[in-house]
């Protein structure tokens, strides 16, 4: 590509020309998913420099997280992605594990799984999505949001809310899966499997999309590494890396599943990465319905502190777990202890730090989107302008997980 | 008494003004606009898994357009400051001008000896290559090429619109706009060439009344003259001068009320025009009917083109800039030149 | 029925990790004992699990170590966090480094931590070493006023301007909370 | 760890495949006009009822209530405060901070919070979200500013159609 012939520097008699070579402000608008700002110095059509002004939404959790309760942080912790919330939630909830020595009977772990699969699934329509709209694609964006309707209604058929649904305490799940909500997953997985192949062909294959997207905001596997690429944007440049295999938590040890690396690294490498994870948490779930071992949702060591009577109210007859007074505040051991969760945005590391009062002393909350502040940067640079939006969607970038 | 009726009769279907003002023109064609801008949020919304507007009346929220156009009309005009307000107010008028101006060279059916309304017209509007009358504003002999030479004008007033707002958005939009409208020119011009050459004629009456449709004859010319019309009037996929995500709305942007309405107006009646011109010259026009039912066919192709066009937003998303001129100059190119020499082929095989 | 695990293909790392067990300690305290004869700079190791390790080291030869680590195979930055303790009037800045390319490595985190004093709150950035550390130490030093010495673009990142003159998560910084009791009702 | 497979997605460009999924996309968006999906609630006319366990507006049952103020403590949004009322320690609501988490329901001891599926509910100011313990006492109920009959229908997941709407009475 020759360099482009800049318009305005071309001699031209006394015409008084704007130059294009100032800053231009993208925002601050809210581009789909929480407001941001980008600041981009710009050189005819190419980007000298693109610099993320963050923070238009930054709710200070590590602060709040200080003067909360171990039980507050859990409504508080998930706010940052709502829609990936149970990740989230699961991210903290390993940590306070580690440091209280809790155990969580199997069929729990397998319901986080669960959960934490369909919200993978809900996760990644919403983030083609946006990347749909980005480029123009209006019906991707609608899609993205009607498909991932359904996985949200299942969502709260299995938790009681559709987005923020708390559903992961310490030692276990708070509701049990029904008969009728393992149909309704079942009916799910065949609507999606159905869907895929509809997707692909106006969305994925359209050649529109693809020359969109084909080497657009290339990352090598060294800048990658280098840069702390995280989840999709990682595979999507050739490097193996999932926490769902290299620490498995919940039940991941005990399913099996592939992880999709690509190698070309562009923004329509993780466009596949994400429709590939789509069809490989399609199978986890399967085989959660399929293997899920019976048995109660809530670590003994809090379920014998539940009166009977209760029990059999809420638990035997519609599976809902309900606390005994322990959780209202209660002091875990001192101790510090670091988690991290394989989120669909990717790696989620929680670093929680108990003084052994009923607040923590310190909470450490780094989301994916909060490490793809820099890898956005530099991708950013060189690029052409029309490609900022294209290079913004396929990072599935989300500015109040970024903030905190 | 009678013959003042017989005069008013005599006035509104002259072909000049008939064409122009009521039938394929503003009011016909303005109606047809508000109507293709309804159809289009609509076939959108059913492609997209939800209902579009539907509120303002019971059938399908028609009304809906109504309210809006009405609505941005009566809006207040806000003239920026650090802006020539003359040149401001002017601006949007031109593109919607050029973009309805070339009508006038189009030619909508032919006029027979007697026994349809136009006949009275016969003798002024007589073309001797079709031997018989033509219904057109300005019937010539060169219409095929008259019509596009007017069109071309279109992006120029786009760019004056772009300038004259003093916006950085307009700015890079109007840049975009001159770069495309080399692009699709070509495209167009060379379609043309090679339908031209292959009917031995000019004129768009002669190559309808030859009754071999355009995309028979050289479906080549016929895709590359579409995707040409869908770069011109910038609809789907080469929706680049307007791009919402990153230009907020081109040229277009500072206007509000009135003015807006003229500014993007102008693009839809590209659209309608350039739908007309594909409609006569590759779809055969009015060929077996003549007279105003043969215009109404005619109307009724251009309609097809119109809204399956205005379709393709539900399909497609935006090239880039660089993108749209690369696939034009690289891959529609060697197709147009294709098409010239299958027009030459044909046109020496079929001398009449 | 639940599948037992040995009937899974024994490349379950889960597996691994256990066989290593055996054989030697975990692959993890060979490598950075291994790395601590090699550094002659007073630095300690402390091995918790097979997955977590946590070296201790003064602030001055903190790049020394860094590069020592990056060597073996750590080679990103997790996170850059720092601990604020009023009663000693230190901070305690903590980088937690793993490996993308290693398959044995990336199944750990090293903390790396480090005391800086309140009245001499600077470290040397560990920018050069990682780049994946430039948000963390932008963070740190917006909401702890922990400057990183050599950081190339150390501003403010979250805070807007004019959030003036304190450090937010500094345990100085108090934030009012609510009781539980309401005297008068609504 | 298992054999690393990287995939490549097929770079093949030549212009008939890229012509055969031009026209591969379109014929989508044609099959998707003429059988849409659609499955927007036309919302005020139709009503959802959600499912039985959907954490909606909470109720509270006063004489049930022993005032223990576990659900004081565990409220994460500072909502739920106690307050003295006709002698009795009882707890009053503010539903302009309440996160509908579900956590009073749950720990309270005596069951004496219910929650009950209203989700839709609108308010003329802040100070109406505040509900003393009597207002907190009865079902929240809001009839639909709406002429004519509201049809209440239940969400149910279809294989084709995604999200379907049953009539739900």
């Amino acid at each position: 590509m020759t360099a482009q012939p800049n318009v305005f520097t071309m001699d031209t008699t006394q015409i008084d020309i704007i130059p294009i070579e100032g800053e231009l402000n993208v925002g601050p608008q809210h581009p789909g998913s929480g407001h941001m700002r980008i600041y981009v110095k710009l050189n005819g059509d190419i980007m000298e420099k693109a610099e993320l002004d963050v923070g238009y939404v930054h709710r200070s959790v590590e602060k709040l997280a200080e003067v909360r309760n171990y039980m507050h942080l859990i409504p508080l912790v998930e706010r940052p992605a709502i829609l990936d919330s149970i990740h989230m939630n699961l991210g903290y909830i390993l940590a306070l594990e580690k440091i209280m020595g809790v155990d969580v009977p199997d069929r729990a772990q397998y319901l986080r799984s669960l959960a934490a699969e369909i919200n993978r699934i809900a996760s990644h329509l919403y983030g083609t999505g946006i990347l749909a709209v980005f480029i123009g694609h209006s019906t991707g964006f609608m899609w993205g949001f009607g498909d991932r309707e359904v996985w949200v209604e299942v969502l709260q058929a299995l938790t009681g809310a559709r987005v923020t649904n708390s559903y992961i305490v310490p030692g276990g799940v708070r509701r049990d899966l029904t008969p009728a909500i393992k149909e309704m997953i079942e009916k799910a997985i065949r609507y999606q499997r159905k869907r895929i192949p509809e997707w692909k062909r106006i969305f994925l294959n359209n050649p529109n999309i693809r020359a969109r997207l084909e080497n657009v905001g290339v990352m090598s596997k060294e800048q990658a590494i280098a840069w702390g690429a995280v989840g999709p944007n990682l595979r999507g440049s050739g490097v193996y890396y999932d926490v769902r295999k290299f620490e498995p938590y919940a039940a991941y040890d005990r399913l099996d599943f592939e992880i999709p690396v690509y190698k070309e690294g562009d923004a329509y490498a993780r466009v596949h990465v994400r429709f590939d994870e789509i069809e490989e948490s399609i199978k986890i779930i399967e085989q959660i319905i399929k293997e899920i071992p019976q048995g109660n949702i809530l670590s003994d060591r809090f379920f014998k502190q539940i009166p009977p009577t209760r029990l059999k109210k809420h638990y035997e007859t519609h599976g809902k777990i309900v606390f005994p007074g322990y959780y209202a505040s209660f002091r875990p051991p001192k101790g510090e202890a670091i988690s991290r969760v394989e989120a669909a945005r990717g790696e989620l590391v929680f670093y929680l730090n108990s003084d052994g009062s009923p607040k923590p002393y310190r909470l450490r909350m780094i989301t994916p989107s909060y490490r793809t502040i820099y890898v956005f940067e530099q991708l950013a640079k060189g690029a052409r302008y029309a490609d900022l939006v294209a290079i913004y969607g396929s990072l599935d970038y989300f500015p109040p997980e970024a903030d905190r | 008494m009678m013959d003042i009726l017989q005069d008013i009769k005599y006035v509104i279907f002259y072909p000049s003004f008939f064409v122009m003002i009521i039938f394929p023109g503003l009011l016909v064609g303005g109606l047809f606009i508000l109507f293709v801008i309804w159809f289009e949020r609509k076939i959108a919304a059913r492609v997209q898994m939800r209902v579009g507007p539907y509120y303002v009346s019971r059938f399908g929220g028609i009304a809906q357009l109504l309210a809006d156009a009405i609505r941005v009309a009566l809006q207040e005009i806000i003239i920026p400051a650090g802006v020539n307000p003359t040149l401001y107010v002017i601006a949007p008028i031109f593109p919607l001008l050029f973009a309805f101006l070339p009508l006038a060279f189009l030619p909508i059916g032919v006029i027979p000896e007697q026994g349809s309304v136009f006949s009275a017209y016969y003798r002024s509007f007589f073309d001797p290559s079709v031997g018989m009358g033509v219904i057109a504003a300005l019937p010539t002999e060169y219409s095929l090429i008259a019509v596009l030479a007017v069109e071309a004008a279109y992006p120029i007033f786009i760019i004056l619109q772009a300038w004259a707002t003093n916006n950085r958005f307009a700015l890079v939009g109007a840049v975009r706009e001159a770069y495309l409208s080399v692009a699709y020119d070509v495209l167009i011009l060379m379609s043309v060439i090679a339908i031209a050459v292959e009917y031995h004629t000019l004129d768009v009456a002669e190559v309808v009344q030859s009754g071999i449709p355009g995309i028979v004859a050289n479906p080549l010319a016929a895709f590359v003259f579409f995707v040409g019309l869908i770069m011109a009037t910038s609809r789907f996929p080469f929706e680049i001068v307007e791009a919402e995500s990153e230009l907020v709305t081109g040229p277009a942007t500072e206007y509000s009320g009135l003015l807006f309405l003229f500014s993007m107006g102008g693009s839809y009646f590209g659209t309608y025009v350039y739908a007309l011109y594909f409609a006569a010259v590759f779809l055969g026009g009015w060929y077996p009917l003549s007279g105003f039912p043969g215009a109404v066919i005619l109307f009724l192709k251009a309609a097809i083109i119109v809204l399956f066009s205005v379709f393709l937003r539900s399909v497609y998303g935006r090239y880039r800039i660089d993108q749209a001129l690369r696939n034009s100059w690289r891959l529609l190119l060697p197709v147009a030149l294709a098409s010239i020499v299958l027009g030459i082929v044909g046109g020496w095989l079929w001398i009449r | 029925m639940s599948a037992q695990p040995e009937a899974k293909p024994p490349q379950v790392p889960q597996q691994q990790a256990q066989q290593a067990q055996q054989k030697q300690e975990s692959s993890l305290s060979r490598k950075l004992n291994e790395m601590r004869t090699r550094l002659n700079v007073p630095v300690n190791v402390k091995v918790e699990s097979e997955r977590r390790a946590t070296i201790e080291v003064d602030k001055s030869n903190l790049p020394a170590v860094a590069m020592a680590l990056r060597s073996i195979g750590f080679d990103h930055v997790k996170t850059v966090t720092a601990i604020d303790y009023p009663e000693t009037e230190t901070f305690e800045v903590l980088y937690h480094v793993s490996s993308y390319t290693d398959f044995e490595l990336a199944k750990t985190i090293v903390t790396l931590r480090t005391k800086v004093s309140y009245k001499d709150p600077t470290l040397p950035s560990l920018y050069p070493v990682w780049e994946s550390a430039w948000t963390g130490e932008r963070e740190t030093y917006e909401m702890f006023g922990v400057r990183f010495e050599g950081h190339p673009d150390l501003r403010r990142l979250f805070l807007d301007e004019d959030f003036e003159g304190v450090y937010p998560m500094r345990k100085s910084y108090k934030v009012k909370t609510e009781g539980l009791f309401v005297d008068r009702p609504a | 760890m298992d054999q690393v497979k990287i995939r490549e997605y097929d770079k093949n460009k030549n212009p008939f495949r890229l012509f055969g999924a031009h026209v591969a996309a379109i014929g989508e968006g044609i099959k998707h006009a003429i059988k849409p999906k659609t499955i927007t609630l036309k919302y005020p006319d139709v009503s959802m009822t959600l499912p039985t366990n959907y954490r909606g507006m909470i109720r509270l049952y006063k004489d049930v209530c022993i005032g223990c103020s576990l659900c004081a403590m565990i409220c994460p949004a500072d909502a739920m405060k106690m307050t003295t009322w006709e002698g009795k320690k009882l707890p009053q609501i503010n539903f302009g901070r309440c996160v509908f988490c579900g956590f009073c329901v749950d720990v309270c001891p005596v069951d004496a919070l219910k929650e009950t599926r209203v989700h839709d509910a609108a308010f003329q100011s802040r100070r109406e979200l505040v509900f003393n313990p009597d207002k907190f006492n009865q079902d929240f109920d809001q009839t639909l500013p709406v002429k004519g009959t509201v049809r209440k229908v239940r969400a149910v997941i279809d294989e084709n159609k995604g999200i379907r709407y049953v009539p739900d009475e």
